[in-house]
């Protein structure tokens, strides 16, 4: 059972690292944003599994603050970048 | 039947500012500047307690929770430790008695600085940072002393800024990210050390050390950390803007206190806990880099055009004199003691002679709104007090007989002949020379007839208190060099030096 | 490669990373980032040496030294970013609203 | 079991480099502060595969969410208004620290090779250096530590962390609190002067009542958090973490600013260092030392500690996010504070 929890958690950070070419490559700040948010929810799965393999139940008080606090960052961008800029490429001095 | 443990004059010099600090901050407005003046009385008083137990009862130890040592951390108080107290407990009272005329005078936006209550601001910031001095000083947790660093700088980052130029702003940045860059140093020395010896307890780690690779890491770490954040030469990058646009009051501090917290740090832990066989190779690094400073910080101070940036120079090239310590002073030497001793003795004596020249420049600053230096003789003639106290700092700067600078080099320079440093004898006079070489620019100024005086110039009143309150300092940095014997005794007791003699003299 | 190896050489990484991005990165936000990461890779290394004995409880005291280590640095990264702030802004704007 | 673990652990600090690395090296400084963000994320799970729950539950509630808001934040202030241009790379050619030119618009490429060159030897050649240090330390089967079995019993908390922190080393949890505080006088002074009124950004009504929704599960998991500390992981900081998230969150959405006057601010700030100073002055009383709880009280006066310490620090961490942001006051045409201390974010009053 525990090697399968543990799996899927080791297949859940795949995903985040599979996320990050988004944030990498853009190409706008939009994207960025929405990809970072999927390792909110992400993070919290993989805490969530993590309680049980490791049979750590305070990791899920973790995971339960993971999921309160992600949308901060996005609340914060939504409120800072105004959605017209930041869709039409307001990306910082992109090369391309 | 006490009702509290007599060692626990400890806390006093801590939580005496610190709490003061909290209640000016509440109250604000005229109440900070009430509080803060105060306050110093208590302070001085509760140093000098300090000092007098350890003085009668030897080392004074007091663990905070009543945890001891390996477990909690324990505040420690040696002869050392003491008479950096007492540098602090008189530079910082001669500093408030001056900030309340200084911070009078600028609460207006006189020179296109926002209107704001700067004076409210400084109080509170002040008194933590001489709480945090204070807690440094007398730290005996490696960890702890990375918090009171922090303490210190972000104290100190509050206090450059408060005059709210863009240079100051600048020099602030520049000055924070140096000093993290630095206690990040430190702190991962006191990671390598807590993970090899599980303590973090200063005796406990001096005790407990043995020569492997991680210590050695930690010491290399911990070093440059604090060479960092004590601006030798050539990590001073950061020091002469943040020193040359703060306020006076402040310059004087960053001067004549703050640089020495992470000096103290570093003069502990090498002599303290590291062993012998690993700054022994080492020894010569820090010794031949504050030769360099003591050249490099003479030259810029000799060509700067502002007094306060040949004053902030000044001290790079002082500082300098310090880090000679760990090339002159041999653990378990005789000589080891009196360079050791002379170096403390010279770092009291530059905080007082620093401390009132930057206090003097602030003077001029505040009266003439300037303080180029070409343009001194015309400010001279208005201000003989400050200039007179100028020119007793001099004296206590370049080392001229009576003061306790003189005694200081007199004594390094007899170490290094005799230990065969010629390089650095050479350096301890040339320091000497080019000190009085800058330094007469500026006493010039006051012997010099003004050219043309500019009758477009408006000077403004000065607060006689300011005036008197550096006059006052410069003689004590004078006068320490009269009392220079009872406080190398001072700092016999409790030092690495001293346990044979205290064995000696017991049969 | 026991996970204490694992992430206290991720610490070691993160803090020279962090360290030389500080010296070597010309923007001054990218630097307080770089000051970030050293510190979380020296606060790594507390607490994965703090784990070495894998069957007794973690050392409780390295978890308590990197608390108080993560709340002054976002204290001094607090200060830092409104420096940058003021910098950003200076001076051509009038100062009163 | 072990081999998916250590895969796992392999995975995860592998990325966590890369994402560093990522950080000082992308183009785009928004990318690069996302980017940070989710290092944020990635280093609270790794605190949790270490097994210090405390550290990851700060990381994720400071770390990742109030420090990510601050970058953020401050990155919008270097978009002025109006202005599209999006701030660029300054590039420094003298080697200094302080790059004084307002970002200039031409796209550069943010280190040259020869940089990155330097940039790599300097790491490198430190990380090998402190990495032949730490491989013995990190395999070594002595791990020396500090006992604290005994005193556990006489702490008053079941949780060793919170034990450490509030009880055997309290006196640096007190020196902390008091770095937030000068954190909060520097930022405030900076503020003061320089406070401007921007126009705010509408806010929509999804916005609003998702916060209307959040927030009072914020307050209820902070006081949770706060309460279990003693004896499972948690404590004041998280607490106050979570709070401050959710005042930030208050205030970006201009909902309603909570306000409270300027005296009953500045009381609400100090009220934490000085319970602290005061229970710990209380300790000297009858032959016992400074900070030292009689263990019958040490349960109760932790509590009380740590409860005032969350109010005052998570008011320390919104006011650390009104200092870097990018106008006055947010989200209406208030006029800014201009008094020393008062931040015109958090406050209804009007000085002009």
């Amino acid at each position: 059972m525990n090697v399968l929890i543990l799996g899927v958690a080791f297949f859940l950070l795949v995903n985040v690292v599979a996320g990050l070419v988004r944030v990498w490559r853009g190409p706008t700040a939009l994207d960025r944003m929405l990809a970072s948010q999927l390792f909110g929810t992400t993070g919290t799965a993989i805490l969530l599994l993590l309680a049980e393999g490791l049979s750590n139940p305070a990791l899920r008080d973790v995971a339960l603050v993971f999921a309160l606090l992600a949308p901060i960052a996005t609340v914060v961008f939504v409120r800072r970048w105004p959605l017209s800029s930041s869709a039409n490429g307001g990306s910082f001095h992109e090369h391309e | 039947m006490p009702v509290t443990h007599a060692d626990a004059c400890l806390v006093w010099p801590i939580v005496a500012p610190l709490a003061t600090a909290l209640a000016a901050f509440v109250l604000g407005g005229r109440w900070s500047t009430r509080l803060g003046v105060a306050v110093v009385p208590i302070v001085v008083a509760a140093t000098a307690v300090v000092t007098w137990r350890v003085w009668h009862h030897g080392p004074q130890t007091y663990s905070l929770g009543n945890w001891p040592a390996p477990l909690g951390i324990e505040l420690h108080a040696d002869g050392l430790s003491c008479a950096m107290l007492l540098m602090s407990a008189c530079i910082g009272a001669v500093v408030s008695v001056y900030s309340v005329g200084y911070f009078e005078g600028s609460t207006t936006a006189s020179r296109g600085q926002p209107q704001k209550d700067t004076g409210a601001q400084f109080w509170p910031l002040w008194l933590m940072l001489w709480s945090a001095l204070h807690a440094l000083f007398l730290s005996a947790d490696i960890f702890n002393l990375y918090v009171t660093l922090e303490l210190l700088t972000l104290a100190a980052i509050g206090l450059v800024v408060l005059t709210g130029t863009r240079a100051a702003v600048e020099a602030a940045l520049r000055y924070l990210l140096a000093a993290l860059a630095g206690s990040l140093l430190y702190l991962a020395g006191v990671a390598l050390m807590y993970g090899a010896h599980g303590t973090l307890d200063i005796a406990s780690l001096g005790r407990s050390v043995t020569a492997d690779a991680s210590l050695q890491a930690a010491l290399l770490l911990m070093m440059v950390g604090l060479m960092l954040k004590t601006a030798l030469f050539p990590l001073h990058f950061w020091l002469p803007p943040a020193h040359g646009s703060a306020p006076a009051p402040v310059s004087a501090l960053l001067s004549g206190l703050v640089v020495k917290g992470s000096f103290y740090i570093l003069l502990r832990l090498w002599f303290d806990v590291f062993p012998q066989e690993f700054t022994r190779p080492l020894t010569l690094l820090p010794a031949v880099l504050g030769a360099a400073a003591i050249l490099w910080g003479s030259m810029q101070a000799l060509v700067a055009d502002r007094l306060k940036m040949l004053v902030a120079y000044s001290t790079v090239a002082q500082l300098g004199y310090l880090f000679l310590v760990f090339g002159l002073a041999r653990p378990g030497s005789d000589t080891g003691f009196a360079a050791w001793s002379a170096v403390v003795l010279f770092a009291l004596s530059h905080a007082c002679a620093k401390g009132a020249l930057f206090l003097a420049a602030g003077t001029i600053l505040h009266v003439a709104g300037h303080d180029r230096i070409r343009d001194l003789p015309a400010v001279s003639r208005r201000l003989p007090t400050t200039f007179f106290a100028i020119g007793v700092a001099s004296v206590g700067l370049m080392g001229l007989p009576p003061t306790a600078a003189f005694v200081a080099k007199w004594t390094l320079l007899r170490v290094a002949l005799g230990g065969g440093h010629i390089g650095l004898a050479v350096v301890i006079v040339l320091g000497g020379l080019l000190a009085a070489a800058y330094l007469f620019r500026v006493l010039a100024a006051a012997f010099t007839q003004p050219g043309v005086v500019d009758t477009n110039v408006s000077y403004r009143k000065v607060p006689r208190w300011m005036e008197y309150s550096t006059l006052g300092l410069a003689l004590v940095s004078l006068l320490l060099g009269l009392a220079s014997y009872p406080v190398i005794e001072l700092l016999r007791i409790g030092s690495p030096w001293s346990p044979p003699i205290v064995q000696e003299a017991a049969p | 490669m026991t996970p204490t190896l694992n992430y206290a050489l991720t610490g070691v990484v993160l803090f020279s990373v962090g360290l030389s991005g500080l010296f070597f990165c010309a923007h001054l936000l990218r630097k307080i980032l770089s000051v970030n990461m050293a510190g979380s890779g020296v606060f790594l290394v507390f607490v994965a040496l703090a784990r070495r004995q894998p069957d007794v409880p973690p050392d409780p005291v390295p978890q308590a030294l990197v608390l108080t280590g993560i709340v002054v640095a976002v204290s001094a990264t607090a200060v830092a970013l409104a420096l940058f702030r003021r910098l950003t802004h200076e001076p051509a704007e009038e100062p009163h609203g | 079991m072990d081999s998916s673990l250590a895969w796992f652990d392999a995975i995860l600090t592998l990325t966590l480099v890369v994402v560093a690395l990522r950080v000082l090296f992308a183009q785009d400084l928004f990318q690069a502060i996302v980017l940070f963000i989710v290092f944020g994320l990635l280093l609270s799970l790794a605190w949790c595969r270490l097994g210090a729950v405390d550290v990851a539950l700060a990381e994720a509630a400071i770390g990742a969410g109030l420090t990510g808001a601050l970058f953020l934040n401050t990155l919008a202030t270097t978009r002025r208004h109006g202005d599209q241009a999006p701030p660029a790379e300054t590039i420094d050619r003298k080697g200094a620290w302080v790059d004084d030119k307002l970002p200039t618009l031409r796209p550069r490429p943010s280190t040259p090779w020869t940089g990155r060159l330097a940039f790599g030897l300097v790491a490198g050649s430190v990380t090998a250096w402190m990495a032949a240090v730490v491989v013995p330390l990190a395999v070594s089967s002595d791990a020396p530590r500090i006992a604290i079995d005994e005193a556990m019993l006489r702490s008053g908390v079941t949780n060793p962390v919170t034990a450490v922190l509030l009880n055997f080393r309290a006196y640096d949890t007190l020196l902390e609190v008091a770095v937030l505080m000068l954190a909060v006088l520097t930022v405030s002074s900076l503020t003061a002067g320089s406070a401007r009124v921007s126009k705010a950004l509408p806010s929509g009504p999804v916005l609003t009542s998702f916060v209307r929704l959040i927030l009072p599960v914020v307050v209820m998991v902070a006081v949770y958090v706060l309460w279990s500390g003693t004896k499972a992981p948690g404590g004041a900081f998280q607490a106050a973490a979570l709070l401050g998230a959710g005042g930030v969150l208050l205030l970006v959405t201009d909902t309603q600013s909570p306000s409270c006057a300027r005296y009953l601010r500045r009381v609400l700030l100090v009220a934490g260092l000085a319970v602290f100073l005061l229970v710990g002055l209380g300790g000297m009383l009858g032959a016992g030392r400074f900070l030292e709880y009689p263990p019958a009280w040490a349960g109760v006066l932790i509590t009380l500690v740590e409860t005032v310490l969350t109010v005052s620090i998570a008011l320390v961490l919104v006011m650390l996010f009104v200092g870097t942001s990018p106008t006055g006051a947010e989200g209406s045409a208030r006029a800014s504070d201009e008094t020393p201390g008062a931040t015109p974010l958090v406050s209804r009053e009007r000085t002009s």
